[in-house]
């Protein structure tokens, strides 16, 4: 009968998607460890970039995704906050979401030209400032959206039993409300760290990078992945290696954000 | 010669969900008559819906499902077949045709009032425009909602009112000229006048359809059922003809349950 | 909330470290000299602990960055002439040697082994060869079995000084070659690469492509380079001798700062694609100038080992001189 | 902290994101403006992008980088979306539910991977098969293409998975009771109920694709040619802009800013059709 085959054929194509993606997940994580253990050294932990090391880069990259987390958390999470108490669902709110979520994926390239043109072309040098501020305009629209997700989830009754009691609404958003979506919207935090610490598009016309160490935010700043982008397409095997090494080494630490964000909604849903 | 006037037998049928500890069914044996109305009742979680959705194997949408026992499947045409050995997908097709099923909510297709209808008989292999134009006619005039189609046939199933929408997934079944029609609850999300709709409808089906229906509605049972059987916690407590169970059971739960005092 | 507090104190801390190390100078541009500066900064950061961080990213990126007042200095291939300095308010002068090969990815030619006449680089390099077997290119390699497969021509993605070099031979060869820093001819398989190493990693990558790349680039890849026909009709292997041969024909004075390009030399041993990188400086910028004078006076008398390890050439000695006199003449010294 | 301030705190947050945006559009298209003044919307159709000499002046025109964009992004659309469904159409109707989680985690696990080891993998491990497989450079609009098409598989698969779970399965049932197979199933109830989240994930995706920058900087060449075959090498406009951007000065800076302009508002365009139209959230 055909469409009995028809039916097996794509059932089967349908599951060879799934083997295909996974293979690829495979694929490029097996190529990665293979080439990045191979390339580590204890001096790549110890030295800078100018000695064939990636202490300084890491260093860097950490502190500008920090200081841009402590940018964007409290501002996502207010505006977050905004939308889902505050803005009684009006058109303005409705607006303000769809615009959040179309930021969220506004190209990381453009958000570098644009964070190039006021913080780094004024000061004639490129900056870790204006690198965290192009993570964070990054980061800013995913706190917003988990935030406002993770407040809906938050049970009406919760509110209401607050204000029975007299508290001020403001107070029961801190003190109640934030307090029950803590979890989930930590997990937000977590996810959203791990999507920028990877970045290297808005980086490479802000901090741009530096071979030495410095913790110096108004000079160009050592970062991991803008370093991977110059070292990998040098060709000589020393500079090729340290590329692997922390691509490996930049990856274990996104994905083991990842799952531990992932762990943790999960350990909550258990309960 | 009794077999004759069967249309499907379950016997000794013990059903377990896919990973379940504990059977939901145990040793149900029940014949559904041919051009009867057969009622499955009892309280929330007695099995009757799982018992239902074993006739046409609608389980086996889901796999791992493990059965025991035996359903028999007796054609007009005098052939019989055992519906738990089933195995091949084409088999289950033709079986699912044979007995269809209605849902307790009103399930139309994202698709025109027409397409609705055609949707089986193009499935069977039908593909001559009269020919399905005919039997969309017939089916919908069947259930008695072609005056209200007729002039919007193009127009989306989801237009329809609930109780439309129920008397349109009946039409479609119909369409199929199955044997046995299943039906899980069917008035259950739908008004009373809809309800006496499609009661009525049910009613007229049965000369030349047979019916399995479960309801929760004890006077639908009543009403509608020539027989009725009873169930609790998986097992069949009592099958007879339905005024027997409802005025004269012999077992002490179902009197309990057909007058009120629990469930 | 102690991932807040983990936060707070990692930010405090950053704070506190922020002034420790301000005393650095900043160069970005050309990618051609990259290898070098990577170990005069290296060695320079080891004896002195001054640092100097240099970006190789490109000439065009040197000469803008340095324009823009965004670097100490920028580096450049490409020279620019008075006006232009002039007029960018520029210090310039000349820093190392250092020559182009071609570099090939052919299964089977070893480094060294092929052979391309000016006519042969012209149709490689104009599209008019698309194959290795083609007539102009096997005529002179009669003893290598060069495949009929497609050639992939490795270019430059940015503005480059190795471009304009390249592009300054390829013109004093065919002069429909338009001398510029980015590469503007259509041949039929092209595909650039950022920085010359991005070049190289291309040439590495791709069977049957040949590119243009600095030479200590060939040697610390080990990828094979053609001997080119030079002005004298003779084929020449890139060695540092050849090029020494070839930069005794530069002529450098300080009153256009040192304006030069080696380009084609004469001379029968000359290698012919040899140019000198150069160096840019903010006239303003008198307290940082003298810390980068500094870094380059160490390289002119500390670092000519590493340029020749590396397959450079170091400036002759009087070319240095002139380039001090240069700078305390400019009062950046 | 008064209740008052704080709602005003969280109201100007809210708008933040808007002012951002506003601030993205005003600050490129006032850089650009040299570029537009000198080109008009010729800008679009002119296929050059040269310098003078003194690296001031110049000929610049987005046609290649654009086509470049498009062509690697439909490139990444055909591949990523067939395996996109069938994912999706993995998870709702086929997989065994042990196996849901741990293969609906990994592909996420795509998506987390950064995009500049996709860059770096694919350059050395992926774009020499398809030099073997289809000839050419290795790197060029295929391999671009389909490396893109993986790392936007994800997020499309997510959504998509996301709409066709929302089929209630008594409809689903009811379709298999009419006898109907599960890719019969699939394909006349569970699409076209879903229709309007798979529409929105594919344009998602879409814009996705389009402002992928560094990836696609290692995989396509970098030539600033229009590319005939598959297999040639081109430019896009993101990886124009993150290898010439920090070079460009003047005229040829203001070109950069142009294209940067050109690729946010049609990614712009693109998102908020997705969402605007497709993906409109119900008021939870």
């Amino acid at each position: 009968m055909n469409r009995l085959l028809l039916n097996k054929i794509i059932l089967l194509l349908s599951i060879t998607s799934a083997v295909i993606g996974i293979g690829f997940l495979f694929w490029i994580l097996i190529t990665l460890a293979y080439k990045g253990i191979d390339s580590i050294h204890v001096t790549t932990f110890t030295n800078d970039l100018v000695n064939g090391g990636i202490r300084n880069l890491l260093v860097g990259q950490f502190t500008m995704a920090l200081l841009a987390t402590l940018i964007a958390v409290p501002l996502g999470m207010m505006a977050g906050i905004y939308l889902r108490e505050y803005s009684g669902g009006g058109k303005l709110a409705r607006v303000l979401r769809n615009l959040n979520d179309v930021m969220m994926s506004a190209p990381s390239i453009v958000i570098g030209v644009f964070v190039y043109a006021f913080m780094v072309a004024p000061f004639n040098t490129y900056n870790g400032w204006a690198g965290s501020a192009a993570l964070a305009i990054m980061m800013i629209p995913i706190i917003v959206s988990t935030t406002d997700n993770m407040l809906s989830l938050v049970p009406q009754e919760l509110r209401e039993a607050g204000i029975a009691l007299g508290g001020s609404k403001h107070k029961i958003i801190i003190q109640i409300v934030l307090r029950s979506a803590k979890i989930g919207i930590t997990t937000g935090v977590l996810l959203s760290f791990a999507r920028i610490i990877g970045e290297t598009a808005p980086l490479l016309f802000t901090s741009a990078n530096n071979q030495f160490f410095t913790m110096d935010m108004n000079e160009q700043f050592p970062s991991l992945t803008v370093s991977i982008y110059n070292l990998a397409t040098y060709p000589d095997e020393q500079s090729r290696e340290l590329a692997w090494a922390a691509s490996f080494i930049l990856t274990v630490i996104v994905l083991a954000i990842n799952l531990l964000g992932r762990y943790a909604t999960r350990s909550k849903k258990g309960k | 010669m009794e077999q004759n006037n069967m249309a499907m037998k379950v016997e000794n049928l013990t059903f377990t969900y896919p990973g379940a500890a504990a059977v939901s069914l145990k040793s149900v044996t029940l014949p559904i008559e041919r051009n009867k109305i057969t009622a499955l009742i009892g309280p929330s979680g007695c099995g009757k819906s799982t018992l239902l959705r074993c006739m046409n194997r609608i389980h086996d949408v889901y796999s791992g499902n493990k059965y025991e026992g035996k359903i028999t499947l007796y054609t007009r045409s005098g052939e019989k077949q055992n519906v738990l050995e089933l195995k091949k997908e084409n088999e289950l097709i033709a079986l699912r045709q044979t007995v269809g099923m209605i849902f307790q909510k009103p399930t139309p297709f994202p698709m025109s009032i027409f397409d609705n209808v055609a949707y089986g008989l193009k499935l069977s292999g039908i593909k001559n425009k009269t020919e399905l134009q005919g039997r969309v006619e017939k089916a919908l005039k069947g259930a008695a909602i072609w005056e209200e189609t007729k002039d919007r046939l193009n127009d989306s199933a989801m237009g329809l009112s609930g109780g439309q929408q129920q008397r349109l997934c009946i039409a479609r079944a119909v369409a199929l000229k199955p044997e046995v029609l299943l039906f899980d609850e069917p008035t259950s999300a739908l008004d009373p006048i809809s309800t006496g709709a499609i009661e009525e409808l049910i009613a007229e089906l049965k000369s030349e359809i047979s019916v399995a229906i479960v309801t929760h509605n004890m006077q639908q049972a009543s009403r509608l059922s020539d027989y009725t059987a009873f169930m609790y916690l998986g097992e069949l407590i009592e099958f007879d003809k339905t005024e027997t169970i409802f005025l004269n059971p012999a077992n002490k739960m179902t009197e309990d349950y057909v007058t009120g005092r629990f469930g | 909330m102690t991932f807040k507090k983990v936060i707070t104190a990692a930010v405090a801390v950053s704070f506190a470290l922020t002034t420790v190390n301000a005393d650095e100078i900043k160069g970005r541009g050309a990618s051609f000299p990259g290898p070098v500066y990577q170990a005069w900064t290296s060695e320079y950061y080891n004896a002195t602990k001054n640092q100097v961080n240099y970006t190789p990213t490109g000439s065009g990126d040197g000469i803008s960055s340095v324009s823009k007042r965004m670097v100490d200095f920028g580096g450049t291939d490409s020279p620019l002439k008075s006006e232009i300095l002039k007029k960018s308010k520029l210090y310039m002068f000349p820093s190392v040697i250092g020559s182009i090969t071609l570099s090939y990815n052919i299964d089977g030619v070893k480094d060294g082994e092929l052979k391309l006449s000016r006519a042969a680089i012209a149709a490689i390099f104009s599209g008019k060869a698309s194959f290795w077997d083609d007539e102009v290119i096997a005529k002179d390699n009669a003893g290598l079995k060069l495949p009929h497969e497609p050639i992939t021509v490795a270019v430059r993605a940015d503005e480059s000084g190795t471009t304009y070099n390249f592009t300054y031979f390829l013109n004093k060869i065919d002069p429909s070659f338009k001398v510029s820093k980015q590469p503007t001819w259509k041949a039929s398989k092209l595909v650039a690469g950022k920085s010359n190493s991005g070049v190289a990693a291309n040439i590495q990558q791709i069977k049957n492509s040949i590119g243009y790349i600095e030479y200590s680039y060939k040697i610390k890849l080990g990828l094979p380079a053609a001997q080119i026909e030079n002005k004298e009709g003779k084929f020449i292997v890139p060695t540092i001798a050849s090029f020494q041969d070839a930069a005794k024909y530069a002529t450098w004075t300080p009153e256009n700062d040192f304006y030069a390009v080696i380009g084609d030399p004469a001379g029968v041993t000359s290698y012919p694609i040899v140019a000198a990188t150069f160096i840019l400086l903010p006239q303003e910028k008198a307290d940082t100038n003298k810390k980068t004078t500094a870094f380059f006076d160490w390289a002119f008398t500390s670092g000519d080992k590493a340029a020749e390890e590396l397959g450079y050439v170091p400036l002759p000695a009087s070319t240095k001189d002139q380039i001090r006199a240069y700078w305390e003449n400019k009062k950046i010294k | 902290m008064n209740g008052k301030v704080f709602r005003r705190l969280s109201l100007l947050s809210a708008t933040l994101t808007l002012f951002l945006l506003i601030g993205i559009f005003a600050i490129l298209f006032t850089y650009a403006q040299q570029s537009i003044q000198a080109f008009g919307f010729d800008f679009l159709t002119i296929d050059q992008w040269e310098t003078d000499e003194d690296g001031y002046g110049g000929v610049f025109g987005g046609w290649i980088p654009i086509i470049g964009t498009l062509l690697s992004t439909l490139i990444a659309m055909a591949v990523a979306i067939p395996l996109a469904m069938g994912i999706a159409i993995f998870l709702t109707e086929i997989a065994h539910s042990n196996l849901i989680r741990p293969v609906s985690v990994a592909i996420e696990l795509l998506a987390a991977i950064p995009s500049i080891i996709y860059g770096m993998w694919g350059l050395f491990y992926f774009a020499p098969i398809i030099q073997e497989l289809f000839g050419g450079n290795g790197v060029g609009l295929l391999t671009a293409g389909i490396v893109l098409a993986i790392m936007i598989l994800p997020f499309m698969a997510a959504i998509t998975k996301d709409a066709m779970n929302t089929t209630p399965g008594v409809l689903k049932e009811s379709a298999y009771a009419m006898g109907a197979t599960k890719f019969e199933v699939i394909k006349d109830v569970v699409m076209p109920y879903s229709k309007a989240g798979i529409i929105g994930s594919i344009i998602l995706a879409l814009g996705r694709a389009l402002g992928e920058t560094m990836a696609v900087a290692f995989l396509i060449g970098s030539v600033m040619s229009v590319a005939h075959k598959v297999t040639d090498s081109t430019i896009s406009i993101p990886v124009l802009l993150a290898n010439n951007f920090s070079e460009a000065q003047d005229l040829q800076l203001s070109s950069m800013y142009y294209l940067a302009l050109i690729l946010f508002v049609v990614s712009f365009a693109v998102i908020s059709l997705a969402k605007f139209y497709f993906l409109r959230r119900g008021t939870k």
